[in-house]
């Protein structure tokens, strides 16, 4: 029964995607949407039933499996399509589809004028369903094709409005991107199946487990750190990490609700995913682990330094998500495992409810993003302002909100580690959020108070958006508001997400050993500390861009400013350092390729030309010709047979 | 007695004339119909082979040939009609040009 | 008994051989297809001495009564003259010696089979050949009954006489 | 004499009566053709050779017999000899396919009312009556003129185009019948109206389980034996003569022969498959015990009591109707009785299957 419908939580987008697609030409638009929104709706649904049913704490991780059908099978390899619903998963999930819910009603409003309508949420559904096979995936090539999936409609999602060329282009970055980490993923995968002999994600875990019980994997092991490093460079690419961050700003250019679904809330948490799945390998190679940590940390701060300056209400948002996801990779890296999963669900609902907002006001303003020639939208667009506000205050991290709890959950485990690097990086996340809280309330007031900017063409179409969008609004916000529940501090003993995952990361921390548990007045001096270091910095900007951008409005020509502005000239040093010499080789290859490769088939083309310039002789048409050879084979068989 | 091998002989004879009026004449009709005559020896020698074995067997598979003779004479009439539309002939030495 | 199967076979078989000499020497189509006619009602003759009775009247319904129709219905339709006769060329001779040197070898081989006993389980009645078909053979059956749909198909369209607007389509 | 030679005498007799029955029709359909239609038009027809004119077809025999025979220059002689021939013989063959009587018990065995008693009779019948085309055909093309080639032409695009809705109607037949044995067929019919109570299956006429088919094989009768309105094949008309036009004196009468030996054959087809073959309601209760020569006699008479309405019928039908066109005749032929028959069948199967 719950396998079936384990079952049924993959295969109903995918059905959805097979009617949408060879019934686009009947299906009226509405009814197309309705049945996307529903193929998502219904998969949230199961999921909630089928995961009450895997709650009991057992010493095995709890879980239900199903089977589809058998897919790889040859030599020593036996992969099937199968699935796999534990508790991480079953987190992952409910936000995928419940998030991806609201976001599709979000888009029945949004893209409702737009002529490709139905394609989107062929798309969309896709997606969905690609994403839903990388968390339920039980085995390592069921991940990787819900990986390229979601890579896949990625792309296409990006280049949704691929007529214009810049669109199109971001789309391809963000795939080409994506394919140096892809590339890491496909070589841990390699060497996991030689190291273990399987591809089952349970087994391989398991198995390494004892396999160090028994000291078959002393900690520090060379291999496994190869493995769990290789493993985080194809995170790195799908979580837009720091030297492959690039792509996600860029991939700004899809349709808004495809940047809250796929560029915020799920597809780039698939690389947090992978690594808290096999949080066991990062457990025991603490190279690894400290490489996730530093790369996260520098990719947060980094990132927050660029939004400072960011001009376009969505890519300040764009920046921000790396910089959040640096976080949660900060949280892997120091063994918060549990916290960074923690603000990966928070993180959904307050970046999705930004991205949402920002896209209905970008609805509103006939598709304008450019927040300096916003502000004073307060009174127009009252819904979509308190629910942004509410979004503000959870991304800054502010006391109740969702941000404050996962946020600190994560810089409370790196600032009271031990060793130099933990506290390193917890004051670098520290910085961090200083500046989150700044750059979130210099977009607030820039986009919603301070005197009225917008061109004219803006100004003439101002209008509330429908209730299809705001109503998804509502919902996250409130979701942003209570979502920190879910996961109190520990002092508070109550901790409903932690101690649901606990089964899932238990061998991980009894390899790197429990984390010791701090005394009360510690905890919540840091936390003060932390919520002042925000406010702080929400004051500064709340004071600062009061009246409207101020001295940020013209471009700067040197110094820092001028830097931030242009985002470190991160694109341009890749364009000279990575891309140029690409090319070159490129120019050599084609060469080599047109001159050498294509000579010698062409050599062969002409030598076949030749022959069969003889051969030509024989086939002179006339049938009997033919006829009288092919009665004489006909006789010699028949004479071989005598 | 009458026994298989008489009508494999018979079956023979048939298929050889079938192979000569083939190679001999240069009406495309004429050597199709030659073709159904081999068709019709070897049909013979499966009806005949099948006494020994299971007749409503063969005869099926006969039946089968049957029927694919019918379309093949069907497609290849209507194939020798649009040839004589396009080529106003019907000799084969004189159609060795697939482009019309 | 016996004597009267020979007898049968023996003219039957010689109708056949002689009618199927004649297609090929005869030098008018039609002839040829008359001549043809007669091979094919010989055959039936012989599956008549073998206990086909189905299929014998099988092959009366479809080739003399179908295929060779339409072969009659073509010659007319093109109004074919008689073939006039020319000298045999290099061709022509080896296709001659082929022939020949096929038929004798066709026969040797024939000569070298053992006839088997004739221990046939089944007869070739209609109900028989019906169970054969709606059990074993159901999806040949069925192929069978496909491609002749194909081939009418197929015939419509390829002796279909096109209209000229049409023709100058397919020429651009 | 021995038993076995009496029964061979016998089987011998009875070759005789069928083929006798097929030949003696035709002077009698001649006359009956030409007295019915004087009478439908308020003449008197032929009466001034015999009493009541009766001996007129034998006069119009001598009259072609002594005609000169003439054969057209160019022409293939030999095909134009055996042309009339052709058409001449598939109705005899027919014929001996037709259980015209009941069997009776002779010499210790039972005698078959029918010349032969094929197991796939049914299908024999049908492929020999398929040859008729060839001498029609070859007629046509041998005179080596235009009217009759294309007469010719004709009458084998008709023939073929009726044959396959005749032969799918006689598919919905054997279906209700379960066999292809014409006897078997007949005798399933030995009752007027009504089923089987032992079997279950219908034992009555088949006209009556088969309405659809019926008429969709008379239709496809008159088209086959190319009487009006489906006589476009010798349309005086448009073609002069159809076939027949370069023909005279005893190839002629074979061609005109053919035609009224084919009406036969075909009339008995119909009532063998059709209508109850020798049975009649009422026919048992003579008191004759079937099985014996006098019951075989009396169902004899009855068929060609059955015969000869048919008969009346075609050659009323002659004289009422006006000819089709041919591309209304084609259009008959492929677009309303093929799938009317076939239709038919797929009913006729479903019910049978589901019965």
């Amino acid at each position: 029964m719950q396998e079936n419908l384990l079952e049924l939580i993959i295969l109903i987008p995918f059905a959805s995607v097979a009617v949408q697609y060879f019934l686009h030409r009947v299906l009226p638009a509405r009814l197309a949407g309705l049945i996307a929104c529903g193929a998502v709706l219904v998969p949230f649904l199961l999921t909630v039933v089928v995961g009450r049913g895997i709650g009991s704490a057992a010493p095995q991780v709890p879980a239900v499996t199903a089977t589809i059908a058998s897919w790889l099978t040859g030599g020593g390899l036996e992969v099937a399509f199968g699935l796999r619903l534990d508790p991480l998963s079953c987190a992952w999930t409910l936000v995928v589809t419940g998030i991806g819910f609201l976001i599709h009603v979000y888009s029945l409003g949004y893209m409702h004028h737009d002529p490709g309508f139905k394609r989107f949420f062929i798309y969309m559904n896709l997606f969905i369903g690609s994403m839903l096979a990388l968390v339920l995936g039980d085995s390592l090539p069921l991940l990787f094709l819900g990986w390229e999936g979601v890579g896949l409609c990625s792309y296409l999602l990006i280049g949704f409005w691929f007529e214009d060329m810049d669109n199109a282009r971001a789309g391809q970055k963000a795939f080409v991107v994506n394919r140096i980490g892809d590339l890491g993923f496909l070589l841990a995968m390699l060497m996991i199946f030689q190291t273990f002999g399987t591809l089952d994600i349970a087994t391989v875990t398991s198995s390494l487990s004892a396999g160090h019980a028994q000291g078959l994997y002393p900690l520090g092991d060379g291999r496994i750190t190869l493995i769990a490093l290789l493993l985080f460079v194809g995170a790195c690419g799908k979580s837009a990490q720091l030297p492959l961050f690039v792509w996600l700003p860029d991939a700004m250019a899809g349709p808004t609700p495809v940047s809250a679904l796929i560029h915020a809330a799920t597809m780039v948490t698939a690389g947090i995913y992978m690594v808290a799945r096999f949080s066991v390998f990062f457990a025991l190679a603490p190279v690894a682990s400290a490489v996730v940590a530093i790369v996260g940390a520098l990719t947060a701060f980094v990132s927050a330094t660029i939004a400072l300056r960011q001009r376009d209400i969505k890519k300040v948002l764009a920046y921000s998500t790396c910089s959040q996801l640096g976080y949660m990779f900060l949280g892997l890296g120091v063994g918060a495992y549990g916290a960074a999963v923690f603000h990966v669900v928070t993180h959904a609902f307050f970046k999705a409810l930004l991205f949402l907002g920002a896209g209905s006001v970008i609805h509103a303003l006939s598709h304008e993003q450019n927040a300096m020639k916003m502000g004073g939208l307060k009174p127009h667009l009252p819904r979509t302002h308190w629910t942004f506000f509410v979004g503000c205050f959870a991304l800054a991290g502010i006391f109740p909100f969702a941000g404050f709890f996962s946020k600190d959950k994560i810089l409370g485990e790196a600032l009271l580690g031990h060793g130099w690097l933990f506290p390193l990086v917890g004051v670098l996340g520290l910085i961090t959020a200083l500046m989150t809280a700044f750059y979130t309330f210099r977009l607030y007031r820039l986009v919603f108070t301070g005197p009225e900017r917008l061109d004219d063409h803006a100004r003439a179409h101002l209008h509330e958006s429908p209730a299809t969008m705001t109503l998804p609004l509502v919902i996250l916000a409130l979701l942003s508001i209570v979502g920190g529940a879910l996961s109190l501090p520990a002092f508070a003993h109550f901790d409903l997400l932690g101690d649901y995952l606990r089964p899932i990361f238990a061998s991980a921390l009894a390899v790197a050993g429990e984390h010791a548990h701090h005394a009360v007045n510690v905890e919540v001096a840091l936390m003060l500390v932390s919520l002042a270091v925000v406010i702080g910095g929400a004051w500064w900007a709340w004071n600062r861009f009061a009246e409207g951008p101020g001295d940020q409005l013209p471009l700067p020509q040197s110094g820092l400013p001028f830097l931030l502005e242009n985002k470190w000239f991160v694109d341009e040093i890749y364009a000279i350092f990575v891309i140029g010499p690409m090319r070159g080789t490129a120019l050599l290859a084609g060469f080599f390729d047109r001159y050498v490769i294509d000579g010698i088939v062409n050599g062969l083309a002409r030598l076949c030309d030749l022959c069969g310039a003889f051969v030509r002789l024989l086939q002179n048409g006339a049938v009997h010709t033919y006829a009288l050879l092919f009665l004489a084979g006909a006789v010699y068989l028949v004479c071989s047979l005598l | 007695m009458i026994t298989v091998v008489d009508y494999y002989v018979v079956a023979s004879i048939l298929f050889a004339i079938g192979a000569l009026g083939f190679l001999l004449r240069k009406n495309v009709l004429v050597m199709f119909m030659s073709v159904e005559l081999m068709l019709n020896s070897a049909n013979l020698v499966l009806v005949a082979s099948a006494k020994s074995f299971d007749l409503a067997r063969g005869s099926a598979f006969a039946l089968v040939s049957v029927a694919v003779a019918a379309a093949e004479v069907g497609v290849g009439l209507a194939i020798i009609i649009a040839l004589f539309r396009l080529k106003a002939t019907v000799d084969a030495e004189e159609i060795t040009n697939l482009r019309g | 008994m016996e004597v009267l199967e020979r007898v049968a076979f023996y003219v039957m078989a010689v109708i056949a051989v002689a009618s199927a000499l004649l297609v090929v020497v005869n030098r008018n189509p039609v002839a040829s297809a008359m001549s043809l006619v007669g091979t094919f009602l010989a055959v039936a003759g012989l599956y008549l001495t073998l206990n086909a009775t189905f299929l014998s009247a099988i092959q009366v319904l479809v080739y003399a009564g179908a295929i060779m129709v339409l072969f009659l219905f073509v010659i007319m339709l093109l109004n074919l003259e008689r073939e006039p006769f020319d000298l045999p060329g290099f061709g022509r001779i080896a296709g001659f010696a082929l022939s020949v040197v096929l038929l004798f070898s066709l026969i040797s081989l024939a000569l070298n089979a053992t006839a088997r006993p004739e221990t046939s389980a089944r007869g070739g009645s209609g109900a028989e050949i019906g169970d054969v078909f709606f059990s074993d053979y159901l999806f040949p059956f069925e192929m069978a009954s496909l491609l002749l749909l194909v081939a009418m198909v197929g015939v419509i369209v390829v002796a279909r006489r096109r209209k000229p607007e049409e023709e100058e389509e397919g020429e651009a | 004499m021995s038993d076995t030679q009496v029964y061979y005498l016998a089987y011998l007799v009875k070759l005789l009566v069928v083929f006798t029955l097929a030949v003696g029709l035709v002077p009698i359909l001649v006359y009956a053709e030409r007295r019915v239609s004087a009478l439908m038009q308020f003449r008197w027809g032929p009466n001034r050779v015999g009493p009541f004119g009766l001996l007129q077809p034998f006069a119009d025999m001598v009259k072609l017999l002594c005609k000169e025979d003439l054969v057209p220059e160019r022409a293939s002689k030999v095909l134009f000899t055996i042309a009339p021939a052709l058409t001449c013989i598939p109705p005899f063959l027919v014929m001996s396919f037709i259980p015209v009587a009941p069997s009776f018990a002779l010499a210790g065995r039972e005698m078959k009312g029918v010349v032969v008693d094929s197991p796939v009779g049914i299908l024999l019948l049908l492929a020999l009556s398929s040859l008729t085309v060839y001498g029609l055909a070859i007629g046509g093309w041998a005179s080596n003129s235009k009217y009759s080639l294309l007469g010719g032409l004709r009458s084998s695009a008709q023939m073929i185009s009726y044959e396959l809705a005749m032969g799918v109607s006689v598919l919905a037949v054997l279906c209700v019948a379960g066999t292809l044995n014409l006897t078997e067929i007949v005798y399933r019919q030995t009752q007027f109206f009504g089923f089987d109570a032992t079997s279950g299956n219908w034992a009555g006429w088949n006209v009556f389980a088969q309405p659809l088919a019926f008429v969709i094989f008379l239709i496809a009768a008159f088209a086959e034996t190319n009487r009006l309105p489906f006589d476009l094949p010798e349309a005086e008309s448009e073609l002069v003569g159809g076939y027949h036009t370069e023909y005279s004196s005893m190839k002629f009468s074979l061609f005109f022969m053919g035609e009224y030996i084919g009406m036969v054959g075909i009339s008995s087809v119909l009532v063998a498959l059709f209508l109850g073959g020798w049975h009649f309601p009422g026919m048992h209760a003579l008191g004759l015990q079937p099985g014996t020569l006098p019951f075989t006699i009396l169902g004899l008479l009855v068929f060609l009591a059955k015969i000869g309405v048919l008969l009346f019928f075609f050659i009323h039908v002659r004289w009422t109707l006006p000819r089709f066109r041919y591309d209304q005749l084609m259009r008959i032929g492929w677009k309303v009785l093929l799938p009317l028959a076939l239709l038919n069948v797929l009913v006729t199967g479903a019910v049978v299957a589901g019965s």
